[in-house]
């Protein structure tokens, strides 16, 4: 490298320290990432997987069309207005990497149109969503773990690859205040239907029969010997953002239907794999998720056959198919705002560098101000058998 | 804005400048009560009509990572209550955790402007603003969780009682705060091993340090730094037979210091067991009567579903093996926990019933007003739609003696209910749901219909049932604006967080962050909240140390 | 008094039509006229049943449909009297918080059937979806009173939370049927899936042929319970043929599921 | 023997979270979510050897992908996340709002 280059670069870099990683639930806050002439150069602390995320940002961007046709984005922000305004029963779908303030104005729109609502948890973590509706949980956030778990349990899941700096962050060789000693003062097990590589990580490995689960679990009564605390391991980006968000604002963490003018809640019905399946909405907005390159063939057959729009910094096999693809700024990169961990704890995403594009939050509010002059969503009509205080 | 109207011929109950049912005219001004305006642009006609401040409550639970997982967790719960959207309007559910909107709604719908959000763990705050920016109409302000805070039970071991106070002052200046909540001190703390403390002198594990020390130490604390509201305390051993025993022991040991105690009703109970249920009411009320620095609000039970959300994780283990209801449970790093049980209080269980007359004998022995707020502990005790109801109780001796041939019988034999023949006037309706609570909190602009309130008004329609007079105000201002008008909605805006401005005590000591990062999982500098990340906000500066 | 017919002017292919207002006790007071102005929602508009339905006769509380109304949902949906029958398949929340009358589906019932109802009958000469008699989600209880009768196969979850009531399914059923039931009774002449009885508290489970139980539950004894032939007696009543051999023989009793209050019975042939 | 049942297991894998960056076209991508693991005893059994591909069976489609030896129990079979398996599953849900991508049952069949 030529010296001029080398002292030039060392004048225009930036350090962004306590940068939140938008991949994976495990959240970490403590990433720096070195920008040069607004671009990423470096990213410190990440592992593989957050590091990827940062310096690969603009490979596979989508570009702004309209079937197939180049468009600018006014244009597509117009044509994805007149899409939703018609429909009777459109589906929003997606929602999992970008921040909450774009999450919020997703589910306005939903509002506004009428429409299912629908977010990752749902095809991820739908059933342990609805297991504590039936009975609860008991969990704690991930610093309890760090600070005091001197037994770890993982089980069906694989955070050695999945969430790379659980482990060194909370759950293995962590040190916390009761836990000095980080890993020597833990036990881990992993019980898994096969060995992978947090097998590796753990003290003993429990193989158990695929989807037989259940069964081990009515058998093992943990909390009556010691205090047990259990965590679903939630996986992709700020999805626990928008199950919280949808929560807050609707009542509900998935699986939202706004056609009759006030949130209604039915896994099995209005969630997303069961609304494409029974072949029943007529419109498809899906932001920052990939549904068709995702879904069982049967239900991504529905989305191809009906106006589909995708708003996504990437090209994803939802864009390839979609009628109108509106790119965006990646959230967490180029958009600032905030996600949640897998434990619920906010924390805010920074934005480091600009994009070309605008972001997720701009584009569904310019849709909503479309949208809302065009039509009002809901039609106010009284709950099916609603009933009284009960 | 410029907007100006004028309040004519209502009947004008503002105890906090003495009036009680005067016919007065009532001058609004860009949002504040003022004077006198020439040409008001707006007149409304209250003649027969009750012009009351808006409603204050000092202690519900609207708005937290708690009360958001309780929501997530209990879809059946919101079948009930449905708001549909309309323009301006959002949609939203009931019931006992209604979703963000609905909250503002339904508050504003009952003549409440401003609410205080009772439970917060530091780390779950930011979570708690955002679901505050979706909560419309109503004035809010947040307690920070301390009474189980690691840092403070380290700095309490080592004596470093400057340390615990610079740590308070941070904990509120970097997380907009409105003042210092303690749930079960050192109780929570034990029940990250699953156990609890039995009394105020039990050691904490590891800390050594006592429920008595954590309590002087943020009392103290509190006055030291002067903040507007007195520490908000959930005592020790809520919920447990004979716990009025803790209760007084607790009052006593912070007397000197101003003291808040929340929901007592949940810690005015005698018997030695469950079988031996039976109210102390009277000797907690005795105690408040006569020590002048303690303010309380009730926790009235209220018949039908409820939610119990509280940081004292043990309590809701127990409450969820009594009534073998789903149970949640958050333990959170560094600083408290949370459970969830959902609960039905039925009229015809004798727990249940005293529960509801502990209350009530509560709300009628108490002697001072202003030191009494109506709550139900929303929605522990019941969801706060149900205050017209408590009210009524309130107002009305035939209402009561009415429920109490309803109730369980117990009620008539282990509690004082049935002899006390006090009924509330309008005037004591109005100390407690806004002024007193307002004087509490040390909100000099709210409860009160003075020159320079915060124009926050409801108007009544007279009726002698008092329960449909309060459900279903006329006419609901906030900020000198009508939001609300013939019982309808007719438009929302946003409220204001209400946070308190701690006094400069000095920094954090250098060797904090680490500690910090050591204990906690993010970094330090990502964990204060920027004020601008909360558009619409109003700092309440600290008073005078004392 | 004649039936009032309804009959799809066009049939219902992508948007779902949500229809509680068929109902006969909305249908007892009203002329055509007013039938056909009862409200209904397809996806985010609001129409009238007219628009969709062609309506003959009025002021009855029998419904007559001319199906198939596979895309038509809660039907019957809170009724409390009259009689529904349904020529042809059914769609979702048919006779969901349902409390007294009955529904005839002659055809299949798509996903919660009967969900939460606290009285009445229906009966399905074809199939059942998912949680038919189960709770919506959240909900402590399921069906609370009344009677399904399906006579094909059922899917996922049916009878799941059950708190009282009746439950007769003569063909066979996927998992979890009866799961975490608190009481009442579901009777399977065919094949059990996986996880029958998981998590149950109270109630009964016949199940007619070989089930492969859970760990958690435990074998009692073999008997003659009285009470099931005061069952098969009762289902003669409805029409339902018991297999043979199944009035007079003896049961296996178990008991479950452990892992929670375990006071469940799961009864299976000897 | 040259056809036998397996039970399909899905997951993240490092490999599969990293190319995704690089976009979903991009071939280190492709490959990652298109190779299934299996137990040598399998491959052995099945005859397969190094370079040859099979084909996947379920009732609601069937896929192509290459295979690989890898720490896996006998009867289970291994893809990470992506659109390969895809048509191998069906919409049911169960009502659960989840399509059943864990733990299917699959007919492997050696390919070309």
């Amino acid at each position: 490298m030529a010296e001029g280059v080398a002292v030039k670069e060392a004048k225009e870099l930036t350090v962004v320290k306590g940068v939140t990683c938008p991949f994976c639930g495990v959240t970490c806050d403590d990433l720096e990432v070195h920008v040069v002439d607004g671009k990423i150069k470096d990213v410190k602390n990440a592992c593989v997987l957050g590091k990827d995320t940062f310096m690969h940002h603009l490979e596979g961007w989508a570009t702004p069309r309209i079937k197939g046709k180049p468009a600018t984005i006014d244009e597509c922000i117009e044509a994805a207005a007149e899409i939703l305004a018609k429909a009777k029963y459109p589906l929003i779908y997606g929602l999992d990497s970008t921040e909450l303030n774009a999450q919020r104005k997703a589910i306005e729109l939903a509002e506004l149109i009428g429409a299912n609502i629908d977010h990752t948890s749902s095809v991820c973590h739908a059933p342990s969503l609805q297991a504590v509706q039936t009975v609860g949980i008991s969990s704690c956030t991930v610093g309890e773990v760090k600070n005091r778990a001197d037994l770890i349990i993982f089980w069906g899941c694989n955070p050695a690859e999945a969430h790379p700096r659980h482990p060194s962050r909370y759950s293995v060789t962590a040190k916390g205040l009761f836990t000095p000693k980080g890993k020597k003062d833990r036990m881990v097990i992993n019980v898994d239907v096969r060995p992978t590589p947090t097998t590796r990580m753990a003290d003993a490995f429990i193989q158990v029969k695929p989807n037989s689960d259940y069964e081990v679990f009515s058998a093992l009564e943990l909390n009556r010997f010691t205090k047990f605390q259990c965590a679903p391991m939630r996986g992709h980006g700020n999805v626990v953002g928008m199950a919280q968000v949808l929560t807050w604002q609707t009542g509900y963490p998935f699986a939202v239907n706004m056609s009759r003018g006030y949130p209604r809640f039915n896994p099995g019905e209005y969630s997303v794999a069961d609304l494409l399946a029974h072949r029943e909405v007529d419109a498809a907005l899906i932001v920052a998720g990939d549904a068709i390159g995702n879904f069982p063939a049967k239900m991504a057959e529905h989305l191809q056959s009906i106006p589909l729009i995708a708003i996504d910094p990437k090209e994803s096999g939802t864009t390839k198919v979609a009628t109108v693809v509106i790119p965006t700024a990646q959230a967490g990169i180029a958009a600032g705002g905030m996600a949640y961990r897998m434990d619920h704890i906010p924390l805010v995403m920074k934005k480091v560098v600009d994009s070309p594009y605008p972001s997720d939050r701009e584009v569904l509010e310019r849709i909503l101000a479309k949208v809302s002059s065009m039509k009002n969503g809901g039609n106010g009509a009284p709950s099916p058998a609603s009933k009284g205080r009960g | 804005m410029g907007s100006s109207l004028k309040i004519v011929g209502g009947e004008v109950y503002d105890p906090a400048n003495g009036i009680n049912g005067a016919v007065k005219e009532i001058y609004v001004q860009d949002g504040k009560i003022v004077e006198a305006c020439r040409e008001p642009s707006g007149v409304i006609d209250a003649t027969n009509l009750v012009v009351m401040p808006g409603g204050v409550d000092i202690h519900t639970h609207i708005a937290s990572s708690a009360v958001n997982a309780a929501r997530g967790f209990r879809p059946e719960d919101h079948r009930h209550g449905l708001i549909a959207k309309k323009p301006g309007i959002r949609s939203g559910v009931g019931f006992t955790v209604p979703s963000t909107f609905a909250t503002g709604y339904l508050y504003t719908k009952m003549g409440y402007t401003t609410v205080m959000e009772a439970a917060n763990a530091p780390i779950g705050v930011r979570h708690t603003h955002e679901e505050l920016i979706d909560t419309p109409i109503l004035d809010k302000g947040l307690y920070i969780l301390m009474g189980n805070n690691e840092f403070i039970l380290k700095y309490l071991k080592a004596g470093e009682m400057e340390k615990v106070k610079r740590y308070v002052a941070w904990l509120i200046r970097s997380l907009k705060g409105y003042g210092i909540k303690l749930v079960n001190p050192g109780g929570v703390e034990q029940w990250k091993y699953g156990k609890d403390v039995e009394g105020l002198d039990d050691k904490v594990y590891y800390f050594d340090v006592t429920p008595r020390q954590i309590l002087k130490a943020l009392a103290w604390t509190n006055e030291s730094l002067g903040l507007p509201h007195p520490i908000h305390l959930h005592a020790n051993r809520l919920g447990i037979p004979n716990n009025y025993l803790t209760t007084l022991e607790t009052m006593h040991a912070l007397e000197g210091f101003r003291l808040h105690m929340a929901h007592i009703q949940f810690h005015s109970y005698g018997g030695e067991n469950w079988g031996g249920f039976c109210s102390k009411a009277a000797e907690v009320a005795e105690y408040i009567n006569t020590h002048p620095h303690i303010t309380t609000d009730i926790g009235q039970v209220v018949f039908g579903d409820a939610t119990t959300i509280t940081a004292d994780g043990p309590w809701q283990y127990r409450l969820y093996k009594l009534s073998k209801n789903k149970w949640y449970n958050q333990d959170v790093e560094v600083e408290t926990g949370c459970g969830i049980v959902p609960y039905v209080y039925r009229e015809k269980n004798y727990v249940n019933a005293i529960q509801w007359a502990i209350g009530l004998e509560l709300f009628l022995l108490i002697q001072d007003p202003w030191r009494v707020s109506l709550s139900t502990d929303h929605p522990n005790g019941g969801a706060f739609i149900f205050y017209p109801w408590v009210i009524k109780l309130l107002m009305d001796k035939e209402f009561r003696s009415e429920m109490l041939k309803r109730v369980h019988k117990r009620v008539l034999s282990d509690t004082t209910l049935p002899n006390l023949d006090r009924e509330y006037t309008l005037s004591e309706i109005a100390i407690i749901t806004r002024a007193g609570p307002a004087r509490a909190l040390g909100l000099t602009r709210k409860g009160h219909l003075g020159v320079g309130a915060d124009a926050d008004i409801t108007i009544y329609l007279k009726d002698s049932d008092r329960e449909q007079m309060f459900e279903h105000p006329i006419y609901v201002l906030k900020d000198g604006v009508v939001v609300l008008r013939e019982g309808e909605l007719v438009g929302s805006r946003d409220g204001k967080l209400l946070f308190v401005v701690p006094p400069d005590v000095g920094e954090m000591d250098p060797e904090f962050k680490t500690e910090f990062e050591n204990f906690y999982t993010i970094e330090y500098e990502n964990f204060p909240i920027d004020a601008e990340d909360i558009p619409n906000r109003e700092a309440i500066p600290a008073g005078a140390s004392r | 008094m004649p039936p009032v017919t309804l009959r799809l002017k066009e049939p219902l292919t992508g948007v779902p039509l949500e229809a509680e207002s068929i109902s006969p006790d909305l249908f007892a007071d009203r002329s055509r006229e007013e039938i056909e102005a009862l409200p209904v929602a397809w996806g985010n508009e609001a129409h009238r049943l007219g628009d969709f339905f062609q309506v003959d006769g009025e002021r009855s509380e029998e419904i007559e449909v001319e199906g198939p109304i596979g895309r038509v949902k809660w039907v019957g949906s809170a009724m409390t009297r009259g009689r529904i029958v349904v020529h042809g398949d059914v769609g979702m929340h048919a006779g969901s918080y349902m409390r007294g009358g009955e529904i005839l589906i002659e055809g299949n019932a798509a996903d919660f059937l009967g969900v939460e109802m606290e009285g009445g009958l229906i009966h399905v000469k074809g199939n059942a979806g998912h949680r038919a008699g189960a709770a919506y989600r959240g909900s402590k209880y399921g069906m609370r009173g009344g009677i399904i009768l399906i006579e094909g196969n059922v899917a996922h979850e049916v009878g799941a939370y059950m708190r009282r009531g009746l439950i007769v399914i003569t063909g066979n059923a996927e998992d979890f049927l009866g799961a975490r039931m608190a009481a009442g009774t579901i009777c399977l002449f065919g094949q059990a899936g996986l996880r029958t009885g998981g998590g149950m508290q109270k109630g009964t489970i016949v199940c007619m042929r070989p089930v492969e139980l859970l760990p958690t539950f435990a074998y009692d004894c073999t008997y003659a319970p009285v009470f099931l032939r005061i069952l098969f007696k009762g289902l003669k009543h409805l029409g339902v043929q018991t297999p043979p051999g199944a009035t007079d023989g003896s049961w296996r009793r178990y008991h479950g599921d452990l892992a929670d209050v375990g006071k469940g019975e799961i009864l299976i042939p000897a | 023997m040259s056809e036998r049942r397996f039970t399909l297991i899905t997951g993240r894998t490092t490999k599969q979270g990293r190319s995704i960056h690089l976009g979903k076209e991009a071939t280190e991508y492709l490959e990652e979510i298109s190779t299934l693991q299996m137990n040598p005893k399998d491959v052995e059994a099945l005859q397969l050897k190094d370079g040859e591909q099979v084909r996947l069976k379920t009732p609601y489609g069937s896929t192509v992908v290459k295979f690989k030896k890898g720490d896996i129990p006998q009867g289970l079979i291994f893809v990470a996340y992506g659109g390969f398996i895809n048509s191998l599953v069906g919409p049911d849900t169960q009502a659960t709002g989840m399509p059943n991508t864990k733990g299917i049952e699959v007919e492997v069949e050696r390919y070309g």
